[in-house]
C-alpha cells in the first residue's frame, strides 16, 4: 500500500519528530527517546528498544508508569549499539536498569552491547526479554521464542513495580515471573509494504492466511484458506490454553492486538466468541484490552495475547500510569 | 607497502559505492531467506562511514575506533552490528599503530571472525557472514601484499559462495526457511564479496563516490 | 483486504456482542447502543447513529462524558429508524435530546421519522449535524458538507455541556457554535472492501491518492500521483485555513486521524510538519490529537480535523470523561 | 377481485425471491454510482419481510403496520426507508379495510411518492426511485383489474427508465457523480422495475421464496 512518507530514510527520524512535537513529556537524544520527568525519584529504569514498524510499540510507551527510555531502530531492524546506550544512559538513576524487549538475534547483541560498555560507567543492567509468541518455536525451545504484544504487558508489570519502588532484582524477578505466564499467537492475513520499497514484504494471496506469522512476516505454523472468525478464535485460543505455563490460574489479561489494517470491528466480532470460550473453560477474563497495540504498519492480521494473573501481576496491571496506549477502560 | 589510514580511506569510499550498486542485489538475496533488507542495511552503513569519514589522521586504531562509533550509531541489523564488532575488534587490535602489514591482516581478522562468533553466537558452518570471513581470513594466511591478497580473498569468496550454496542456514531469520535455504546464497556472505570485490579492486583507481 | 467474519449480514451483529462482553458499560436495545448508567442524572441526552465500518465511530464514543446512546446500522448504511428510536428512548431523561450525526441524507430520513414519531411521546429532540467535510461542497453550501471525524470533537462538547447540567437548548447551542468552526478534510490512499465483497469499494490504483474522499469513498477534489508527507500536510492544512469561519481563534484542536489501513507512524511523519506549519501561522494546537478516531475499515488515507476553540470550547474538551478512544494524554 | 391481504402476502414472497435475484445487478447499478450496496439492502430488507411476515389477517392497514415496522427495525439505508415510508402511508390511508379497489391504487401511489418527496427533500424528475413510482402511479390511473395492472405498470418501467436514462441524477450519492450518470439507469427505479416485474407476473403462479 502507498505510504505518507517523504523519503524512507527518513521515515524513523521524522516518525520521532512528530511524535516529541505531539507528546511535549518526551525528550530525544538521537534515536533514544525517554522521558524528561521521572514518575518518581531513584527509581529503577525500565528501558526498551527495537525496530520501528511496530508503532505504538516500542516507543509509544515511553510514558509515566511504563517505559522509562526506549532505543528506536529502523523500520524492522534492531536499534542501533548507540541508541541502546543513550536510552539507557537517559533512564539511569543510580538503582540500576531493567533493559525490557523482545527476543531478536540483532537487538540482543546490540543491547548486550551496550550495556556491557556502560558496565564499565557502573550501570547495573538486567536483562528480560520478551518471548511470548507460541508459534515461534515449541515450548522446549521457550527461550528461543520472539517477543511481540505480550511485552506491552511486561512493560506495565515492570512499569508499576519500578513506580512503587522496587529494587531492580524484585522488578526483574516479578516482570520475568510475567513473562512465563505469558502467551501470544497471531494469524497473518496480508502483507505489510516497507517504506521505500515496491512490493510487500511477503506474499500472502487474498483469501490466504497464515497462522503464527511473526510481525516482520516470519513463517508461521500453517498457510490455508481464511477462515471463519469463529474458527480462528477457536483454534487461537486453544493453542494459547495448551501452551504450558508453570502456575496457570483462571484469572487473564487478555491482549486483542490487531496488527495494522484489519479494523478493530473485526477484532470485536472474535472476541464475542473468544470471551464464551474462556468463559467455558472457567476463565475470567479480568484485564481485557482491544485494540491497536502492536502493529506491522499495514499488516493485515490479529494477535491474540493472554497472561495468567495473580495478585501481583493483577495489581501492577491496574496500578496508575498515564499512556494513551495503555486503556484499561472499564 | 603495508596498510595505512588513506588506503583505509580509499576502501571505504569503495565500499560506499559497492554497496550502493549492490543494493537491489542483496535486499534480492535477503528477501529470499530473510527480511529483504541486507542490501539497505549495508547502503545505509557505508553510506554513513564514507559521509561520516573521520579527519585524516594516521592513527589506526583511532581511525577505526570513529569508524566503530558511526556504526554504533547508524545501524541497528543483525549484519551492521557484526560490522560494528569488527570495527571495534580492529580498534583495540591496531591501537597506536600507523600500518598494518599484509601479514597481520590474517590473524586479524580471525581475531574479528572469533568475536563476531561470540556476539552473533553463531558458529563456523551455519551460513553466515562470519564463514565467509573465515574463508578470507584463511586464505590470507602468509600473504604478504595487495596485489596477493586481493587475489586471494577474491578466490576464496568464490570457493566459499560454492561450497556453503548448498547447505541449510542455521542462523538469523534464515533459520526458520531451512530448507529453502538451499541454493541459496546467504546474504551476509554475498554482502562481504561484494565489499570485497570492491575493495580488491585496481587501488590505483580512486573510488569517486562521495556524491 | 480479507476480513476475520463469520458473515457479512452478521457483521455489525456480531461486532456489538463482542463490544458488549467487553465493554459492562454498555448495554444493548437491538441496534441501539447506550450506557446502563447515566452520568448523572437528569441530564440532556446525547445520541447519534450512523453507519458501520467506522469505528471507534460512532458506537465506540457510547461512554461517559461523550454520547448516551448510539443507533448502530448496518456497514456503510444509516441506523434504522427504530434503532434511532430505541437510541433516543434510551438515552431520555425528560430534559431532551440532542441528536448529533453526520449529514448524510439516509441518516437524517431516518433520525427525523424516528424523533417525529416520538414526539408523540413527548420527548423532545433537537438536531444538529456534523457538516466538517470541506471537500463536500464548498463554503456557500456549508449546509450540504458531510459529516466525518470533527463530529468526536463535537461528541466531546456536547458531553460535557450536558455533564454540567446544561439545558437542550445551551448545550444544542454551544455545540452549534463549535460545528460552525470545526473543519476536516481527507485524502485516501486505498479503497476498503465491504464484508461479503470480493472487489474494493472503488478503484484507486497504486501509487494514485484522491484528495477530498469522502469516508465512503464519495468523490473528492483531484485525483493524482501519491505525494510527499509534507506537500500533503501543506495542502491540507492550507485548505482548512482558507475554509472560512465567523470568528477563528489562534488556538485550535487538531485531530490527525488514520482511516484504516495507515499506520499511525505516517500520521507523526505528516503532524511534525503540520505542527510547524500552524506555529508558522501563529495558532496553537491546544488540544492535539493523533490516532485512529474515525476509519474506513481497512481504507488507507488520513484525515485532519481543525477547531477553532474559544474558552468554552476549549473547556468541555478538557472536561472529564472516561472513554477508550478520547484520550488527551498531555 | 381487488387486493386483499392474500395478494399482498404473496406479492412479498416474488419480492423477496425478486430481489435475492436482482442482488448483484442492482449492488453493480449502484456500484457505477453509488456506494454499490441497493441489491444487499433490497434482498435483505425484502427478505425480513418475508421472514417476519405478519400472522394472516384480512385487516389490510394492520398489514401495512406490521410490515413499517419490519421495514423500520431492518434498513437504513435511503432506499429501505422510502421502503418503511411507503408502509407507513399505506398502513394510514388503508386503515380498516379489508380490500384495495385497483382503482384506488393510483390515488394511493401518489399519495406514498408524495410523502417520499417531503421525507426525501427530493423533486420529480430528480432521477431516483421517485421518478419511477411517479411513472407508475400515473400509468394506473383508472386502472380497474390486475391484468391491466400488471401490463401498464410494466410498460410504465420500460418507459421511465427509458426517459430517465440519460439524464443527471441530483439526488444521494449519486449527485456528487453527476456527469458520469447520464446513459445510466438509476438503481432504485431499477429497483422498483425488478419488483414490478416480479409482482406482476402471472399470479397464479405461487412463488415459492420462503426458504
Ligand atoms: N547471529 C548472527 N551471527 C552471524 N551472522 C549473522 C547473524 N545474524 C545475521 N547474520 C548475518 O547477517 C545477514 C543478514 O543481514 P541483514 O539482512 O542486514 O540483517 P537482519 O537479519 O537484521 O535483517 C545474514 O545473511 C547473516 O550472514
Ligand atoms: N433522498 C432521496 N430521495 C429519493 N430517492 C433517493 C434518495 N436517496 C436515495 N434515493 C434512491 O435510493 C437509491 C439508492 O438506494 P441504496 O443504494 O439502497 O441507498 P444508499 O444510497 O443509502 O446506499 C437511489 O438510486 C435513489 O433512487
Ligand atoms: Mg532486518
Ligand atoms: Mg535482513
Ligand atoms: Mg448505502
Ligand atoms: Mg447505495
Amino acid at each position: 500500500m502507498d505510504k505518507i512518507i517523504n523519503t524512507a530514510d527518513n521515515y524513523v527520524n521524522e516518525m520521532l519528530d512528530g511524535l516529541l512535537a505531539w507528546d511535549k513529556r518526551l525528550a530525544r537524544d538521537d534515536r533514544a527517546v525517554f522521558l524528561r520527568r521521572s514518575s518518581r525519584p531513584n527509581k529503577v529504569g525500565i528501558v526498551s528498544g527495537g525496530g520501528s514498524g511496530h508503532f505504538p510499540l516500542f516507543v509509544g510507551y515511553t510514558a509515566p508508569g511504563l517505559i522509562d527510555a526506549c532505543a528506536v531502530g529502523d523500520v524492522f531492524a534492531g536499534p542501533s549499539v548507540d541508541s541502546c546506550m543513550r536510552a539507557i544512559k537517559s533512564a539511569d538513576q543510580g538503582q540500576g536498569i531493567l533493559l525490557l524487549y523482545g527476543n531478536y538475534g540483532g537487538d540482543k547483541m546490540n543491547f548486550d552491547l551496550a550495556s556491557e560498555m556502560l558496565e564499565m560507567d557502573g550501570i547495573r543492567c538486567k536483562t528480560l526479554l520478551g518471548t511470548d509468541d507460541i508459534a515461534s518455536a515449541g515450548p522446549q525451545e521457550a527461550d528461543k521464542r520472539r517477543g511481540v504484544a505480550g511485552l506491552v504487558l511486561l512493560y506495565k508489570i515492570a512499569g508499576a513495580l519500578a513506580d512503587e519502588g522496587a529494587d531492580l532484582d524484585h522488578v526483574h524477578a516479578v516482570t520475568a515471573a510475567a513473562a512465563d505466564h505469558c502467551r501470544t499467537i497471531g494469524v497473518a492475513l496480508s502483507s505489510c509494504t516497507l517504506p521505500g520499497r515496491d512490493a510487500p514484504s511477503f506474499d500472502l494471496a487474498a483469501g490466504e492466511i497464515e497462522m503464527g506469522m511473526g510481525i516482520h512476516g516470519e513463517p508461521g505454523i500453517w498457510r490455508d484458506k481464511l477462515k471463519s472468525a469463529d474458527a480462528l478464535a477457536d483454534e487461537m485460543v486453544d493453542r494459547l490454553l495448551a501452551d504450558p505455563v508453570a502456575q496457570p490460574t483462571n484469572r487473564v489479561a487478555l491482549m486483542l492486538n490487531t496488527l495494522g489494517a484489519t479494523p478493530v470491528e473485526e477484532l470485536l466480532i472474535m472476541y464475542r466468541r473468544i470471551s464464551v470460550l474462556l468463559e467455558q473453560r472457567g476463565i475470567t477474563i479480568a484485564v481485557p484490552m482491544i485494540g491497536p497495540f502492536t502493529s506491522s504498519m499495514d499488516m493485515g492480521g490479529v494477535s491474540l495475547t493472554l497472561m495468567y494473573l495473580d495478585d501481583a501481576r493483577e495489581a501492577a496491571l491496574r496500578a496508575p500510569s498515564d499512556c494513551r496506549y495503555w486503556n484499561l477502560g472499564s | 607497502m603495508s596498510i595505512d589510514t588513506q588506503i583505509l580511506r580509499v576502501a571505504l569510499r569503495r565500499a560506499a559505492l559497492a554497496t550502493r550498486l549492490a543494493e537491489d542485489q542483496l535486499n534480492k538475496a535477503d528477501a529470499r531467506l530473510g527480511d529483504g533488507d541486507t542490501g539497505e542495511t549495508m547502503r545505509r552503513l557505508f553510506g554513513a562511514l564514507n559521509n561520516e569519514m573521520p579527519e585524516y589522521s594516521d592513527d589506526i586504531g583511532g581511525f577505526f575506533a570513529e569508524l566503530a562509533k558511526i556504526c554504533a550509531r547508524s545501524t541497528g541489523s543483525s549484519l551492521g552490528t557484526l560490522v560494528t564488532v569488527s570495527m571495534m575488534v580492529m580498534a583495540k587490535q591496531t591501537k597506536g599503530q600507523t600500518v598494518i602489514e599484509w601479514t597481520d591482516l590474517s590473524p586479524l581478522l580471525l581475531l574479528v571472525r572469533d568475536q563476531m562468533m561470540a556476539r552473533g553466537k553463531a558458529n563456523l558452518g551455519d551460513k553466515t557472514v562470519i564463514d565467509m570471513l573465515d574463508g578470507v581470513a584463511t586464505a590470507l594466511v602468509n600473504c604478504d601484499n595487495a596485489a596477493d591478497a586481493a587475489a586471494r580473498s577474491r578466490q576464496a569468496c568464490t570457493t566459499t559462495l560454492d561450497l556453503f550454496r548448498d547447505r541449510e542456514n542455521r542462523i538469523g531469520r534464515a533459520r526458520m526457511f531451512a530448507k529453502k535455504t538451499i541454493g541459496q546464497d546467504d546474504p551476509g556472505m554475498l554482502a562481504l564479496s561484494c565489499l570485497i570485490d570492491a575493495l580488491s579492486g585496481d587501488t590505483n583507481i580512486q573510488a569517486s563516490s562521495h556524491a
